[in-house]
């Protein structure tokens, strides 16, 4: 039924393709980083040594410099419209090798490895396919890449997730994760189905123009549309599609925990603004007209669901890793404060937001570790006292705490600052939720304070003075993180204007 | 400057000086540097002296004054106001001389006397100090020539007299009188306070003389309610420090104080300022507030006399005879008898001092023994003490020949005008309590006296656990005085407090004031303390020629920047009347006369027409009043005739009503003191449960998970149940619930979420 | 200029960082040496201030130079934002009259705290890192004219504070600390929604671009007509001077958001009490006049007869919690409640002398009740209680330490010829002569009467009468054959010994001296005052 | 044969639907892990029917790729999960999803 192409047709195919290629740099060498690495986990077999964690660091080190490359590329849609490369792309191409980076960082810290693996084996590899398939998500235009990336990210995640194959919790957490990850992808294919069945198209600009064009119907339209925000929003972990959060960030390995509340959650929102702002037709009156169903209504729903429960919740929490997984669902909700606003003004303040985020949120991982290295637990009871036994760590995990709740002088603060402005900035329509913002921000003091709390306020019930000296390295590390955290804080300038820079092109696409 | 002026700077701040000095070396100077107080005091008196003579003696003018003032704060250029300073300054005329000498004299007998009392006291020389802010507070509140420095003034003789009643801190009886003595003050000063702030208010300045100048010219822009309230409210203050009722409560438990302290400050000089205030503030007082004035006044006289009878304290009978003068002072201030009332605050300051020291000499020869019923038969002990007491008392009954009789007689005269004047009825209630409270005073007087010096020495009869407490009573504050003593051991005192004695029992006969012992009025006193002219007249019946009156005598007074200086031209011609030969009356008389004609106000004039004709019936009755007083004590305590404790018995309510001061203590305890502390403890109640718990909302949060840390969990028992946090944690523990733990519920839920949206859109969408 | 004396302490605190936690005398000294710099530059500041230039808005042209002084004016942070917006933060700092006296205050007690913070013991590094954090975060906020800097500064107060009290404070301090955290956080967060929205109302005349000026902020002209906050939007400028006001009101503390203060004093050990009740409540009333007050003119006006009945309550209500305790030093904390009390009549008056007698009485209340918490220290130290009848007669076996709280206490209670009295005299001469706060100011007056009442009673139980039968000290016949007073594990002297008379003196001849002559201080802020008079007294009226 | 009703593109989307429901309701219900699996498998096919039906019907090979691609995830997840299923095997001794929750609230 379908005629064969042509070979002009063929040839100009491929005269695309190779044309694209060049747009894609980064990409294949992260593969081929990826191939590497399986290489030399094959040649060095076994051996726990850094060879695997220092190449895929100086591997993904690497990276930068090709997506450096691409920052003078222009804007362009390569092959045949199914992937972009625009500002927005590469600042989260930035953000993902960083993050990636950081996650090895820490995973060299950490000594959990050590007990409970033999060998790293794929581990770092993993990692970076995390990384790879985050860098299509941000940058896929087609609803059939975005399904491709998720799910590379997911089943990437998956096996991370139970890496500790010998510890109940991890592999429960990757059961878990898994039945929840596959449900809610499945479900968001079949939305990417029925949409496709309305426009025939699964390019997004395509289908948008699609939409507004022939119009559609608004049933079918509203089941899809909710199918796959049940997909995105399990990627973001907001609530309602939140539930396997708490529970895989509780068991997973504690760099992937970082990893995963960092990068994979700024994954899904790098989606959820392209789709929205790009597929989905939106703040048109028309579509509200006919539909009685505006986007941005959805998402106030959601965001602000998620500031509530996630620090309501967090209250209760015992295990300090939970208690940040409960944190990392109420910031989506703060994020999502910025998507609402669907501006540039907005996405700046988000991606701003995503920084402080990925900085803090990693910072407080990094030290959660330092400290369960010591203690060999993550229960804030066994916090007592650590203040005086680990004084760095402890000032430390306080400003990156404070930071999270979003106090001055921290980088978390500018954050808050940004989105609430960019709130602001719209009049007084959305002032209702920026004070939902704020209060449940107070709310988040008390339970984040509770660790500093424990650490500073009460003696520790064992005085048996072993040394809780986590060593040069960890200390430099903290202090660097820390540093920056207060310094961004002050002097925002620079990453203000990357997070700038980084929604330019949606200045233009967007009403 | 004017010299005067510089001279009564120097006054002012030599007893600060004092102060100074003691406060800090008294450790290291030789007896405790007591000569240092008295030396400078003496100085002081010297320079004040002067200044009498200057004013009195030389320039012989009721309307001498002179003024000087200095930016004290400057606010800037105020918006709506403009430039908007606050001055102090200095004035003198006639009554700031006479009060300078004085208080500066009677400080200094104190003084001296306090050498010879307080000798071997541990604190000797912090007590001098004492002395010296005192001194230092009073005569700046006889010098401040506006509102606010009065206040200032006011506020630190209350301190000092804080901390000399409380000299004796050990004695619980002493800590508790000082605090009283504060606090009832502060009620007053309150109300004194309230009234500066209305006067404020209007003028924005402190001024005496600018205040008046501005009533005068009608610039009061608030209703004459709000006018009298302002009277009344500054009388509030002297109703404080002169313990008038409803506030005499304090003074008579002031006398905890060392004796000379008493005599000094709660007898002689600051009891009085309130007097003197009132006196400064008389142009602006409202006829309905002099009326009030005049009542307070003669209640409090009376009452203070019936309570006088029954103490058996000596020291306490003379604080209520000092209240019950108080009390004829402020009603001669009431009543319009202005010089008069000041007369008697004279008079009264001397021979009351002289009495009150008296009393030291007794109580320090009987060991501290203070309760006359273990006294008498002191006269051959203690000729001297017998002999100034006795004249002091004749002058305190007002007995013909004595100072005394003069002033007080021109009270009453100026009461019985005023009841006239007032058209009878219930006015004529204040000389009657007048007459009758100078009666009461005879007798309680001739009691005293009797009890004390005549008879036999009770000593013995003193029952053993009284003798116990006197004993611990003295020996808290000095310990080396032995304890065995009785009548016959008891000597006339030293020279040092002998002589202040016999210096103020001398100022209290009638030459010294004037010529004719029957009138005051022709003595130099009255005739330089004159009735000032009201400066609120045209605030009542605000006719046509008392305006322009009073507008051209503010014309007439801007040179010389002073509302009252216009008395002195008014005033040329009762000077000629006096000067020429006629009978003094008709000169005062005419003198009077013309003063108002200047002044168009008749109330005035009627009033001391009033007392005037008035005069000579008050000497007949009061003479009788007070030879009945006498008598009567002597037929009760002398002939026997009657027997005191029978007649106690038979009309001991009575008896036993004056024996409790009126219950006044027991009534304000049981409301005031009880009601606030009462209140107190309520509001702190309420405080950490109510309002902590609502307001601090919170804190249920940090209370709960606290618990759930099992730490401090005693929190979660305080405080009401926060409803935010309440809710805040319930839906925590409820949402948290949620997550089961199982996958599939998860699942499941998400579904029920995404059909939910669907089946709600999809309505919206049908509907 | 400015900068040197905020950031000082902060220096101080890296330093202290490099030394090693053994050497506590060493950082003892290194922050004395830090706050006496301070106090130094402090003073520098007081002689070269001019009195002429009033401050509040700006000067002519529209800048603050000629209004303001030691201005330092940088751009700190400039952004493009999306679309036409952007983010203009301004490092901007500047002094005029209602400032100049709290840099003074402020330099003055910290000094004092540091010296009265030489007995702790416990993690001395973190202690003095902490404070000179918090020392420098409270000057910040004094100097501070950009509402974001101001933020900056008034939100890393807490943190610190949090930590003093929570780890070197009492049994309860968790309790306390994190009180005082929820309290002032809650008041300072929606801070940050009404700064927000001014940056978006207000236009630099200068620039043209939005600002976060306070000097700007404080012309109403600057203003957009139809932004969020601008003149039409009456509602919002409302609710925002309402949500300033609570802000800040939680700091002064004003009833019913006082709750905090009697726990975390009582907790906090004394320096930081001294700090608490010296600086940091003068915050918020600072705040109200540099910031909620100026801004928000019209609504000032419509609520200055609220805010009276307020500061009414907290004065009578104060003075009567005051009256009930039992501990000392929760007495004294309620009297600060009852003090802060005038402050609020006094702005409420919203005429010159009230507004002179509120700032002077934030001065004065800075060194009197820095004073009785130094007192209570003092006695807390030797006898490890502050239950007042755990005492009696104590005057006469420490004479000098009687006549020193003797000397605060009737301070305290606005005895004429201490400090104290101008100011409260003032704001009520104030609180009367404006008719909205007449009666107020006529009900208020009993705060005088109990304020002297629970003041006198505590002297009496502690000082007065004998030793009580349950006292927390022994009498002993010493070898001169006197009693000797002896506390349980004291060793040291038992009156006041050198470092607390240092502390104590300088404090009391301050209170002394500005009872007599009040003008060094009256002088520098009159102008200023009648300038902001002038700012909030509505153009209809004016 | 011209009397069987033409197989229309609504039946095809009923199948898919009813695939869908299966899946779901597997995934809800089913207690042994590998059942859940195959019910996502089926939401993935119920995907993969609305693909091809509506590519066949609106033209172009959009869906068919798709399908494709789905397919090929499908198997590689399939593949991940088995081995997670096993490993939870070993560890719990059983594969009952609803049994594993030690990680709650």
């Amino acid at each position: 039924m379908f005629e064969l192409p042509s070979g002009a047709e063929i040839q100009s195919i491929i005269a695309s393709i190779t044309l694209s290629v060049e747009f894609f740099i980064p990409e294949i060498y992260l593969s081929v980083l990826f191939m590497l690495l399986i290489v030399i986990d094959l040649v060095a077999k076994g051996k726990k040594n850094n060879l695997l964690s220092i190449s895929t660091l100086l591997g993904l080190a690497g990276s930068i410099y090709f997506i450096f490359r691409q920052q003078f590329m222009p804007a362009e849609e390569i092959f045949f419209g199914m992937y972009v490369l625009d500002e927005f792309a590469i600042f989260f191409k930035y953000f993902f090798v960083l993050s990636g980076m950081l996650a090895v960082i820490i995973t060299m810290a950490d000594d959990q490895f050590e007990s409970e693996v033999k060998s790293m084996g794929e581990y770092y590899a993993l990692i970076v396919a995390m990384v790879i398939g985050m860098i299509m998500m941000a940058s896929s235009a087609d609803m059939m890449m975005i399904f491709l990336s998720m799910e590379l990210v997911s089943f990437s995640a998956f096996i991370l997730t139970g890496y500790f194959k010998r510890n109940p919790r991890s592999s429960e957490a990757a059961l878990k994760y898994l039945v929840y990850g596959a449900v809610s992808s499945g479900l968001m294919v079949y939305g990417f189905s029925l949409i496709y069945g309305l426009t025939g198209e699964t390019n997004l600009i395509n289908i948008s123009s699609a939409l507004s064009l022939h119009g559609y119907d608004p049933v079918v339209m509203i089941l899809a549309t909710l199918l796959i925000l049940a997909g995105f929003g399990y990627k973001i972990g907001a609530v309602p599609f939140h539930f396997w959060a708490p529970d895989v960030y509780e068991g997973a390995p504690t760099p992937i925990t970082a990893y995963l509340s960092v990068a994979s959650k700024a994954a899904g929102f790098a989606l959820l603004m392209r789709f929205f702002y790009l597929a989905v037709p939106h703040g048109g009156p028309v579509y509200e007209d006919i539909l009685g169903l505006n986007w941005v209504s959805l998402l106030i729903i959601i965001s602000v669901a998620s500031m509530i429960y996630g620090n309501v919740v967090a209250l209760w929490q015992k295990n300090v890793k939970r208690l940040l997984a409960y944190s990392s669902i109420a910031h989506a909700g703060y994020l999502l404060l910025g998507v609402i606003v669907m501006d540039a003004f907005g996405t700046q303040a988000t991606l701003l937001y995503l920084l402080s985020y990925f900085l803090m949120n990693f910072g407080a991982f990094y030290v959660v570790i330092q400290i369960a290295n010591k203690t060999g637990s993550e229960n804030l009871e066994d916090y007592r006292g650590l203040g005086k036994k680990m004084p760095l760590a402890g000032a430390a995990l306080t400003v990156f705490l404070i930071s999270l709740v979003g106090l001055p002088p921290t980088f978390g603060f500018i954050g808050k600052l940004m989105i609430f402005s960019a709130l602001l900035s719209k009049g007084s329509i959305y002032l209702w939720i920026a004070l939902i913002g704020i209060m449940t921000s107070v709310i988040s003091l008390y339970y984040y304070m509770l660790i500093p709390l424990n650490m500073y306020l009460r003696e520790s019930p064992s005085s048996e003075e072993k040394n809780m000296n986590p060593g040069l390295l960890p200390n430099i590390i903290m202090a660097a993180l820390m540093f920056l955290t207060i310094y961004f804080g002050l002097f925002f300038q620079p990453l203000a204007d990357f997070a700038k820079y980084g929604s330019a092109l949606f200045g233009l696409k967007l009403h | 400057m004017h010299s005067l002026i510089q001279l009564s700077i120097v006054v002012l701040l030599l007893p600060l000086l004092s102060f100074v000095i003691l406060i800090f070396f008294n450790r290291r100077l030789p007896r405790s540097g007591d000569f240092v107080g008295v030396g400078i005091l003496g100085t002081a008196f010297a320079i004040s002296a002067y200044i009498f003579w200057t004013v009195i003696v030389q320039t012989y003018d009721p309307a001498f004054k002179v003024a000087w003032d200095f930016t004290w704060i400057d606010l800037g250029k105020v918006p709506g106001i403009g430039p908007l300073q606050i001055k102090m300054g200095i004035v003198i005329d006639n009554l700031t001389a006479i009060m300078l000498a004085m208080v500066t004299l009677i400080s200094l007998l104190v003084h001296l006397y306090s050498t010879g009392y307080m000798a071997g006291d541990k604190n000797y020389g912090r007590y001098f100090a004492f002395l010296g802010i005192f001194t230092f507070s009073m005569l700046g509140i006889v010098l401040s020539d506006n509102l606010f420095s009065i206040y200032i003034f006011w506020e630190l003789v209350g301190l000092s007299s804080y901390l000399l009643i409380g000299f004796f801190f050990e004695k619980d009886s002493a800590a508790d009188a000082q605090k009283k003595a504060f606090l009832a003050n502060r009620v007053g000063d309150i109300g004194m306070w309230l009234g500066i702030l209305i006067l404020y208010s209007q003028f924005h300045t402190f001024s005496f003389t600018e205040i008046y100048l501005n009533l005068a010219a009608g610039k009061f822009a608030m209703s004459n309610a709000w006018l009298t309230a302002a009277g009344l409210l500054l009388f509030m203050g002297c109703v404080g420090k002169s313990a008038q009722f409803p506030l005499h409560i304090w003074l008579p438990d002031a006398m905890e104080g060392p004796t000379p302290v008493s005599a000094l400050i709660h007898a002689a000089t600051m009891v009085a300022a309130g007097v003197y205030f009132v006196a400064r503030i008389f142009v602006l007082l409202t006829p309905d507030a002099l009326h009030v004035i005049a009542f307070i006044g003669a209640f409090t006289a009376f009452m203070a006399a019936t309570i006088a009878i029954t103490q058996n304290d000596i020291k306490r009978v003379l604080a209520y005879s000092t209240v019950s003068q108080l009390g004829y002072m402020v009603l001669g201030l009431g009543v319009g008898a202005y010089s008069a009332a000041l007369f008697h605050l004279v008079t009264h300051a001397f021979f009351k001092a002289c009495l009150f020291l008296g009393s030291g000499a007794i109580i320090h020869a009987m060991h501290h023994e203070q309760d006359m019923r273990w006294m008498g038969g002191l006269r051959k002990h203690m000729p001297w003490t017998f002999a100034t007491f006795t004249l002091a008392t004749l002058a305190l009954a007002g007995l013909p020949l004595t100072s005394g009789f003069m002033s007080k007689d021109a009270i009453l005269a100026g009461a019985i005008g005023f009841a006239k004047v007032e058209g009878g009825g219930v006015y004529y209630l204040i000389p009657v309590l007048g007459f009758f409270s100078a009666m009461l005073t005879a007798f309680y007087m001739g009691r005293q006296i009797w009890l004390v010096f005549f008879g036999e020495s009770r000593t013995h009869l003193k029952p053993a656990d009284d003798l116990h407490g006197a004993h611990h009573a003295h020996a808290a504050h000095d310990a080396h005085n032995d304890l065995h003593h009785s009548a016959h051991e008891v000597h006339e005192v030293s020279w040092n407090m002998r002589a202040p004695l016999v210096i103020l029992a001398a100022l209290s006969v009638f030459f010294v004031y004037s010529p004719n012992p029957l009138d005051g009025a022709q003595g130099w006193f009255m005739k330089m303390i004159q009735t000032p002219a009201t400066v609120v007249g045209s605030y009542q019946t605000a006719t046509e020629p008392q305006k322009s009156a009073v507008g051209s005598q503010q014309s007439a007074t801007e040179g010389q920047h002073s509302a009252l200086s216009t008395q002195h031209s008014a005033l040329e011609p009762q000077k000629s009347a006096v000067s020429s030969q006629q009978s003094a009356t008709e000169g005062q008389h005419s003198a009077l006369n013309t003063q108002h004609s200047a002044l168009t106000n008749e109330r005035q004039a009627e009033l001391a027409h009033g007392s005037h004709a008035a005069h000579f019936p008050a000497i007949y009755i009061s003479s009788i009043m007070v030879i009945l007083g006498i008598s009567l004590a002597g037929v009760v305590f002398v002939f026997k005739i009657i027997d005191p404790d029978k007649t106690a018995e038979a009309i001991r309510p009575l008896y036993l009503f004056s024996l409790n001061k009126w219950y006044w203590d027991e009534i304000y305890d049981a409301t005031f003191i009880k009601g606030s502390m009462l209140l107190s403890k309520m509001l702190a109640w309420f405080d950490t449960n109510i309002i902590d718990g609502f307001v601090n909302g919170v804190a249920l949060i940090v209370k709960n998970l606290a618990f759930a840390n099992n730490s401090f969990d005693k929190y979660v028992v305080d405080g009401l149940v926060n409803f935010t946090a309440f809710s805040v944690n319930t839906t925590g523990a409820v949402l948290r619930k949620l997550q089961t733990g199982k996958v599939q519920t998860y699942v499941v839920m998400l579904l029920a979420v995404v059909f939910g949206y669907f089946v709600f859109y999809f309505t919206r969408l049908i509907y | 200029m400015l900068s040197l004396i905020v950031f000082l302490p902060i220096i101080a605190g890296l330093i202290i960082l490099a030394v090693p936690s053994s050497q506590k005398q060493i950082i003892r000294i290194v922050s004395l040496l830090a706050a006496l710099a301070q106090g130094v530059v402090a003073v520098l500041i007081w002689r070269a201030y001019d009195p002429s230039l009033p401050g509040i808005t700006a000067g002519p042209g529209g800048s603050p130079l000629g209004s303001f002084q030691f201005v330092e004016k940088l751009p700190w942070i400039g952004l493009k934002l999306g679309g036409l917006a952007s983010l203009n933060i301004e490092y901007f700092l500047g002094v005029d009259g209602i400032s100049v006296t709290m840099i003074i205050l402020t330099a003055l007690v910290s000094a004092i705290g540091v010296l009265s913070s030489w007995t702790i013991q416990k993690q001395v590094k973190g202690y003095f890192i902490l404070y000179n954090l918090l020392a420098s975060a409270m000057m910040g906020c004094f100097v501070a004219l950009d509402f974001f800097l101001f933020y900056v500064f008034w939100e890393l107060m807490l943190l610190p504070m949090y930590f003093l009290i929570g780890i070197w404070g009492g049994p309860n301090r968790e309790y306390a600390a994190i009180k005082f955290f929820l309290y002032t956080l809650f008041g300072s967060v929606f801070m940050l929604l009404v700064m927000i929205g001014l940056y978006f109302s207000v236009i630099d005349p200068v620039t043209g671009n939005h600002t976060f000026s306070l000097v700007a902020m404080a012309n109403q002209a600057n203003y957009i007509q139809d932004a969020i906050l601008g003149p039409q939007n009456a509602m919002w400028r409302y609710i925002a001077f309402a949500v300033l006001f609570v802000g800040f009101a939680i700091k002064v503390p004003m009833f019913p958001f006082h709750t905090w203060l009697p726990d975390a004093h009582v907790e906090a050990p004394t320096p930081i009490s001294v700090i608490l009740a010296g600086v940091l409540l003068k915050l918020g009333t600072y705040g109200m006049m540099r910031i909620n007050f100026p801004l928000f003119p019209e609504v000032f006006h419509a609520s200055m007869y609220i805010i009276g009945i307020f500061g009414a309550i907290n004065i009578i209500y104060g003075a009567f919690c005051a009256l009930a305790q039992q501990d000392l030093k929760k007495m004294v904390a309620y009297s600060s409640i009852s003090h802060m009390g005038y402050v609020l009549l006094g702005l409420a008056a919203g005429n010159s002398e009230g507004m002179v007698g509120a700032l002077y009485q934030m001065f004065n209340h800075g060194t009197i009740t820095a004073m009785l918490f130094l007192l209570v220290g003092v006695i807390y130290d030797r006898a490890h209680t502050r239950q007042i009848d755990k005492f009696g007669g104590l005057a006469s076996y420490m004479p000098v330490y009687t006549a020193v709280v003797t000397i605060a206490w009737f301070a305290s209670l606005g005895l004429p010829g201490l400090s104290g009295f101008i100011s409260e005299a003032f704001v009520f001469v104030g609180a009367f002569s404006s008719i909205t706060t007449r009666y107020i100011a006529m009900v208020s007056v009993l705060g005088i009467v109990f304020g002297a009442a629970y003041l006198l009673w505590s002297l009496q139980r502690v000082f007065l009468g004998k030793r009580k039968a349950d006292a927390a000290y022994d009498l002993e016949i010493g070898a001169d054959g006197h009693e000797h007073i002896h506390f349980h594990d004291w060793k040291g002297k038992i009156d006041l010994d050198a470092r607390e008379l240092t502390m104590l003196v300088p404090l009391v001849v301050i209170t002394i001296f500005l009872g007599i002559y009040p003008m060094p201080i009256l002088g520098m802020i009159t102008s200023s005052v009648n300038k902001l008079v002038e700012v909030l007294t509505p153009l209809a009226i004016r | 044969m011209e009397h069987l009703i033409p197989i229309g593109l609504n039946h095809y989307l009923t199948i898919s639907v009813f695939l869908l429901g299966f899946g779901l309701f597997a995934v809800m219900t089913r207690k042994n892990a590998i059942v859940v699996l195959m019910g996502v498998e089926l939401i993935l096919n119920a995907a993969n029917i609305n693909f091809l039906a509506f590519s066949k019907y609106n033209g172009g090979m959009g869906g068919v790729m798709f399908s494709l691609f789905v397919i090929v995830i499908a198997a590689a997840e399939a593949a991940i999960a088995l081995a997670i299923v096993i490993n939870i095997f070993k560890i719990f001794k059983s594969v009952d999803v609803s049994s594993i929750d030690t990680m709650k609230e």
